[in-house]
């Protein structure tokens, strides 16, 4: 349930900006693998090529390739939809469908492929991701309820719940937790350290702390300047980036001593 | 900057208090608004007045004396079986034209909004302003001198082969001053504005929900049918709306189209089956006598309520689901 | 997805690439199938719409040079091959300048009231009348204005003010809407700004809400123009027909475009008996084809002014 | 902008002399009959053109309203397709202050039978046959009805489609008087300004009509002939001949009509006789009356309206507007009532 | 130019709903006092009624004092309006007025109410507001070009220079960083240090680490659960809030416990 995923060499543009330049590296499976880097530097852009989410903006192309278990998935005969559901993403602001209850919105990505789920299947469904996403006890009375009536940190579960409930092969998290408060960052976090079992984990993030209490590999991501393309500095063993990074650049920002 | 601030806090506070000024500004100007607020509500309270006391004769009066004084009134009828004919016309001409308008102006909001390549997209949009703003009466010269004379063979198609269902019923009338080529122009009219609308609706959708459902793995379509159409509802319902009222208030169209008739007729390729109120309105009160305008105006009247009747049901069709509303 | 962990590395691309080609061929059917109807919708939607231009442009080009912009029709009669529309544009401008003098100022406090201050039963009640008012038929505004001004000023009066009151009618609840819309876009996190700053209520209303908000409020008053400039009926009750130019919008009558179009239109063919003047059966059809040329392109200009001015007044957030 | 589109040489080609003689000013309002509309552009246009400060206006609202308006004193005159009835007179000459109403038929003008079928070119009715066909008793060509007025002419068997006005107008009510008067058993229902039939095709207005005819094909219907253009408008029996319209035609059966008796010495309201058989006379006609009054509270008004209506009486008047709108002049004996009537015209006091 | 506050039991109501209970505090000039505490604490609420802001929405009211330099800001014959102009507030989310170039931002509070400035005044106004937050340096060269156009955290700053160019006595911030990448929050921490030579200063904070570097008290804040009111917990200086708290509730919260 958890795949291995691989870049080389891969330039990503907007247009003719070049906004993230030859980043090479591998991304593990049954992991967690936290970006970190100073804003602008590519973060979000680079994690969205893995998932081709990327082309979704008019213009954008990349150069290079992004293998999943040796495939491809640039290449030709795939299809970036089909992509997209092994690859599932998680974004910085919580984004359930307001016109949608909770279990519409766990279900939402099912009911795109099945539509005709039986109901029983549903019902499991939806207890299996909500418990998986450590939202179950809380909504279970109000599962008809919209999901736009929750918390912030319990919408953000709620979407974690469904793109889980599509049973991706890797999970990208673009800063789950930026626009959450202290105890439900903590809940994400308990989460993310449970859903690692499942799945490949790949977590941007802007809280060193945290890219330090839940990821096993760290990769610093810097750019030089505006107008500069955003590049890979360093990846490595969380515990080592941390404690003692190859790159200058590296210690300065995880020190907070940066810029 | 000269006004630095006073020591202590007691002087400081009565300088607060000589900003009385301020407040009496704030306060006029609170006024003023509310003011203008409460005039809307005169003027319309005046417009109904008018047109329950301009009304009131007619209403009042017999349908005996009604048919005697007015020529065009039908005999042994009252006010009621008189408007009845023309409310079923004018509902028969807007639910026609929304039929036919507002997929088509979804489809062409979306065709805008989420497929046509940007820059086309943006002139597109232009364009679709436009024709929202060109006057009803070149919508009317269109429908009767270029419109018109070339449908008569497709009503007739239609009819021959679907002439089973009522509202195909032919023969089709030659020429097609019908209400389906009425059905159509107003179409036509309000077109351009529910796809205003809903282009406007759909192109807030929050990229957020959008690419939601792209990370779910939708196709194009899944995704307008999962984040845009959910979101834009209330949208395209107000939309539809708005080119409902403009349907069913419109005059001149209607007037230069249409062979009238008072039937309660679905009829749709026949003429002199249907009227519309507005059209009658305009068609009657050049040489109707004070009680025949009093008359037309108590059409006017039944115009206004059904107008006020299809907004508020389109207000609690959209505030049923407001919980799941897109809007917050 | 169902892979065992045991497998071979092939064996797992294998899976992989099934798993990432073309999965669901019947979904992708239904996308396509959806892009063709939309496409066709629009394609559909645009034949009317362009034929309307193409009628309105093949027909109209024909009369419509500069003499037929700067003469009215004063003198004008039978299939003589003259006349123009000058005091119809006149009309036009002044009566619906007028409408919008009357109307935007009242549009746009009570949008402000209802925004800024509403809250109350006086406010729902407002939001609710300004929905009903949006359903007045336009015909019902031209009844209401005449009998209004009859009431005071006597019967058979006709005045280019009574037209502007009548579209004033029509186009209050489009100002009303269009702006209330356009302030409740303006984001509360600006005007908690202006208040943190000490700036009172209404100076923050005047000159951040509205500031922030006058390119969609001018907008939207230029749709509501448009959507009143072409009103017929009622000013064929209120304002009277007219062949020479008045200026005055309080003294006499006027005319205006829609109503030329409509007056020549009915007029139908003229009879040619006299084969020695100059006679133009279909003159009327001709002037009337131009006449609502003119009355598109000048709502076309004012679109297109509606559009420099929201771009000159819009928020900038590029430097 | 210019008030002045037809251009000076247009007011050259005039009477020059009228031109400098005059040194009347001001604004005249009339409304009423759109029938009168090609008519009253033409005269306003020639009154204006000797009086170059003066604006004429008429508001074509239709007959009903000009009558109100006119009443009600909203305007000077009024053009109106039907005399005032007894109540409106009665009002009507309160609004002149006590004074007399003037009703002159200034405009006369044929009301033809159009018809659009495909090969024919000339068609003889008789008025029962119209009748028939109005009233939907004869639905094709073909009947024999009118095969057997038609001997020459090629009928198809289509459908007949009856095109009437759908706004009440004097138009239509000439047409049924004639029908109703002429038509006999044919025609089982009352004169009136409104169709008195459901159903059928209808359009707004004389122009509309007229297009409605146009569009269709095997259309038939009755318009202010002026307008007919280039559509076949058929010959109507008269005692044993067949009359095409002509305004000449149309002059004959005013004159052979009656005034209405004991209306004032100034109202020249007219008993068509619709059912003559004099020969060469066309008897479907539209007279539109001018409403004036005799006394008028100011002076300028009045001189406006005598001048404007003496214009429209004169030789000159009549032939403008025979030109322009294809109406019949009125006759010498006419004018010499109308002239009459207009001397009488003066402000109070 | 710096003022005490003196806060006594105070309660905040929103219409019927008691969000604030009993809050009694000091807040000292020349320094900065930090609030922290879980979500929906009424943090916010509480630090808007210090300036009157908390009027601003419909149907809420305080009960209780809160007093500047001794005079009651809630007394009768206090205009909110001059409230409001002794105590700046910043916010959240940076929200300089987008129709306004950055001169025009940092004028706004003079010019909005009507006064009139000389030019060289205005020149100099802007200069020192901007240099006091640390903002000259890099505008200088485009102070007519539109406020929107700034990074966020130049936005931030740039709502800083606008507060502080009305020369308030306190200046109110509600969480200032957290819409901010960490070189930004870096600047404004930074700034912090340098205003508070001039300015009371109250931050709100999510973060407990800015809470410890930048503030000289904090107070933290709790709520019992949802639907009750919040309460200040404890008020102290901030090494011995962080170093030994007396309440068991806030030692658990400053360790990422709670919950
Ligand atoms: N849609 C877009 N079009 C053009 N350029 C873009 C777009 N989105 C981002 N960029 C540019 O690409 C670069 C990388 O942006 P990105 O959002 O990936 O950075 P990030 O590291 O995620 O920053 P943050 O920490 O603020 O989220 C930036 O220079 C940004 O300006
Ligand atoms: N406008 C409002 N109307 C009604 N209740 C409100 C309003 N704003 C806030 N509240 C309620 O007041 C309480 C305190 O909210 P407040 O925003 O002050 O918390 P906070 O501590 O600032 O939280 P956060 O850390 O999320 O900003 C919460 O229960 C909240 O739901
Ligand atoms: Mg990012
Ligand atoms: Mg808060």
């Amino acid at each position: 349930m958890a795949q291995r995923i691989d870049v080389k060499d891969l330039d990503i543009y907007y247009g003719d900006f070049l906004a993230v330049e030859g980043v090479t590296m591998t991304i593990e499976p049954r992991s967690v693998t936290a970006f970190i880097g100073p804003s602008g530097c590519g973060k979000s852009t680079f994690l969205r090529t893995l998932n081709r989410m990327h082309e979704v903006i008019p213009g954008t192309r990349v150069e290079g390739s992004v293998e999943m278990e040796g495939v491809d998935l640039y290449g030709p005969g795939v299809d970036p939809v089909a992509v997209r559901r092994q690859i599932g993403m998680v974004f910085q602001r919580p984004n359930p469908f307001p016109t949608m209850s909770i279990e519409e919105n766990v279900l939402a990505g099912v009911k795109l492929v099945n539509k005709r789920i039986s109901k029983s299947d549903a019902a499991d469904l939806v207890e299996s991701s909500l418990r998986g996403s450590n939202l179950w006890e809380e909504v279970k009375d109000r599962l008809d309820k919209p999901g736009a009536g929750l918390s912030g940190g319990q919408q953000q579960r709620l979407c974690i719940a469904r793109a889980i409930a599509i049973k991706p092969q890797v999970l990208l998290m673009d800063e789950p937790c930026s626009a959450l408060d202290p105890i439900s960052t903590l809940a994400i976090e308990d989460l993310i350290a449970e859903l690692k079992q499942d799945y490949t984990i790949v977590i941007v993030t802007h809280n060193m702390q945290q890219a330090a209490r839940v990821s096993d590999r760290t990769a610093f991501f810097n750019i030089a300047g505006t107008g500069k393309p955003g590049k890979l500095i360093e990846m490595d063993d969380t515990s080592t980036m941390f404690s003692s990074p190859t790159e200058k650049a590296t210690e300065d920002y995880i020190s907070g001593r940066f810029g | 900057m000269s006004t630095t601030a006073p020591p202590t806090g007691k002087a400081r506070s009565r300088s607060a208090s000589g900003r009385a000024g301020d407040r009496g500004m704030n306060r006029i100007f609170r006024l003023v608004s509310t003011w203008s607020g409460a005039l809307i509500l005169a003027t319309l309270a005046a417009v109904a007045i008018f047109l329950v006391l301009e009304a009131w004769p007619a209403i009042s009066l017999g349908g005996e004396e009604l048919g005697e004084q007015i020529s065009w009134f039908p005999e042994d009828t009252s006010i009621i079986t008189f408007v009845g004919p023309l409310i079923f016309g004018t509902l028969l001409a807007a639910f026609l034209a929304l039929i036919l308008a507002t997929p088509l102006a979804v489809g062409v909001a979306l065709f805008i909004s989420h497929y046509a390549p940007r820059r086309l997209a943006q002139a597109l949009g232009y364009l679709v302003d436009l024709l929202a703003a060109i006057p009803s009466v070149v919508y009317g010269l269109w429908g009767i001198l270029a419109f018109a004379p070339i449908v008569y063979p497709v009503w007739n198609g239609i009819a021959e082969t679907l002439g089973w269902f009522p509202l195909f019923e032919g023969p089709a009338a030659d020429p097609p001053r019908v209400m389906a080529t009425v059905a159509v122009v107003l179409a036509v009219m309000i077109l351009p504005i529910i796809t205003a609308v809903c282009r406007e609706v759909f192109l807030q959708t929050p990229k957020l929900h959008e690419e939601a459902a792209l990370a779910l793995g939708a196709t194009r379509w899944e995704l307008v049918k999962t984040a845009v159409l959910p979101f834009a509802r209330s949208g395209i319902i107000s939309g539809a709306m708005l080119g409902l009222g403009r349907a069913l208030g419109e005059t001149m169209a209607v007037l230069m189209i249409l062979s009238p008739g008072f039937l309660y007729s679905f009829a749709i390729f026949q003429a002199g089956q249907q009227q519309t109120i507005a059209a009658n309105i305009a068609a009657q009160q050049p040489e109707a006598p004070p009680l025949g305008v009093s008359a037309l105006i108590a059409t006017g009247l039944a115009l206004f309520v059904i107008t006020m009747a299809v907004n508020m049901a389109a207000r609690a069709v959209v505030a049923r689901r407001k919980d799941f509303s897109g809007a917050n | 997805m169902t892979t065992t962990p045991d497998l071979t590395a092939e064996q797992r691309t294998d899976a992989v690439r099934t798993a990432l080609a073309q999965a669901d061929p019947g979904r992708h059917r239904k996308d396509r199938v959806m892009t063709v109807i939309i496409y066709g919708a629009f394609v559909l939607a645009m034949i009317p719409l362009v034929s309307l231009i193409w009628t309105v442009l093949a027909n109209g080009l024909e009369r419509f040079d500069w003499y037929f912009l700067t003469v009215s029709m004063r003198g004008v009669f039978g299939g003589m091959d003259a006349g123009g529309i000058y005091h119809a544009i006149i009309g036009t401008v002044e009566i619906t300048l007028g409408a919008t003098l009357i109307s935007v100022p009242i549009g746009i406090l009570t949008a402000i009231y209802l925004v800024e201050y509403g809250g109350g039963m006086l406010a729902k009640w407002v939001t609710f009348f300004v929905d009903v008012m949006t359903g007045i038929p336009s015909i019902v505004a031209g009844l209401f204005a005449l009998s209004l001004f009859a009431f005071f000023f006597g019967p058979g009066i006709r005045l280019g003010i009574m037209g502007s009151v009548a579209l004033a009618v029509l186009m209050i609840p489009v100002v009303v809407r269009s702006t209330e819309e356009m302030l409740k876009l303006v984001p509360n996190e600006l005007r908690e700004a202006s208040y943190a700053l000490g700036v009172p209520k209404w100076l923050t209303i005047v000159k951040v809400v509205l500031r922030t908000s006058v390119a969609g409020i001018v907008t939207g008053v230029m749709l509501a123009i448009a959507r009143v400039i072409g009103e017929t009926a009622p000013l064929l009750l209120t304002v009277g027909v007219i062949d020479s130019i008045n200026y005055n919008l309080f003294e006499g009558r006027m005319m205006t475009l829609p109503v030329y179009v409509y007056r020549q239109y009915s007029q139908g063919y003229v009879p040619c008996n006299d084969p020695s003047a100059v006679c133009i059966e279909d003159i009327n059809f001709q002037r009337a084809w131009a006449a609502a040329l003119a009355l598109i392109l000048i709502v076309m200009i004012l679109n297109l002014l509606a559009r420099l001015i929201s771009r000159y007044f819009a928020p900038k957030l590029r430097g | 902008g210019s008030d002045d589109p037809v251009g000076e040489a247009q007011a050259a080609d005039g009477d020059s002399a009228t031109t400098e003689m005059s040194d009347l000013s001001g604004q005249l309002n009339g409304a009423g009959a759109s029938s009168q509309e090609a008519a009253m552009n033409a005269w306003r246009a020639g009154f204006q053109g000797e009086n170059p400060d003066v604006t004429v206006n008429y508001d074509p609202i239709g007959s009903g309203g000009g009558r109100t308006n006119f009443i009600e004193g909203g305007t000077a005159f009024a053009g109106s397709d039907a005399a005032l009835d007894d109540e409106e007179l009665v009002d009507a000459q309160a609004r002149c202050l006590d004074g007399e109403v003037i009703e002159l038929p200034m405009y006369i003008s044929p009301i033809a039978v159009i018809f659009n079928v495909e090969g024919v070119d000339q068609l003889k009715l008789d008025p029962a046959t119209i009748a028939g066909i109005f009233n939907d008793e004869i639905t094709s060509w073909d009947d024999p009805a009118i095969v057997d007025q038609n001997p020459d002419v090629e009928l198809p068997s289509e459908a007949i489609t009856p095109v009437h006005r759908s706004d009440e107008s004097g138009t239509t009510e000439n047409f049924t008087e004639y029908l109703e008067a002429a038509g006999g058993d044919a025609w089982p229902h009352e004169a009136s300004g409104d169709w008195p039939t459901e159903g059928g095709q209808s359009a707004q207005g004389t122009s509309g009509v007229v297009q409605t005819v146009q569009g269709g094909s095997g259309t038939i219907g009755y318009a202010d002939a002026s307008q007919a253009g280039s559509l076949g408008t058929a010959e109507v029996k008269v005692g044993e001949e067949y009359v095409p319209y002509s305004p000449e035609a149309a002059a004959k059966i005013v004159d052979a009509s009656e005034q209405i008796e004991g209306r004032g010495p100034y109202d020249h309201a007219l008993e068509l006789a619709r059912d003559t058989t004099e020969s060469g006379a066309y008897p479907i006609v539209l007279v539109s009356y001018h409403l004036a009054c005799a006394t008028y509270e100011d002076q300028e008004t009045a001189d406006l309206v005598k001048a404007f209506l003496g214009y429209v009486a004169s030789e000159e008047g009549q032939e403008i507007s025979s030109s322009a709108a294809g109406s019949a002049p009125i006759s010498d004996s006419l004018r010499a009532d109308a002239t009459e009537a207009i001397d009488a015209i003066s402000a109070q006091g």
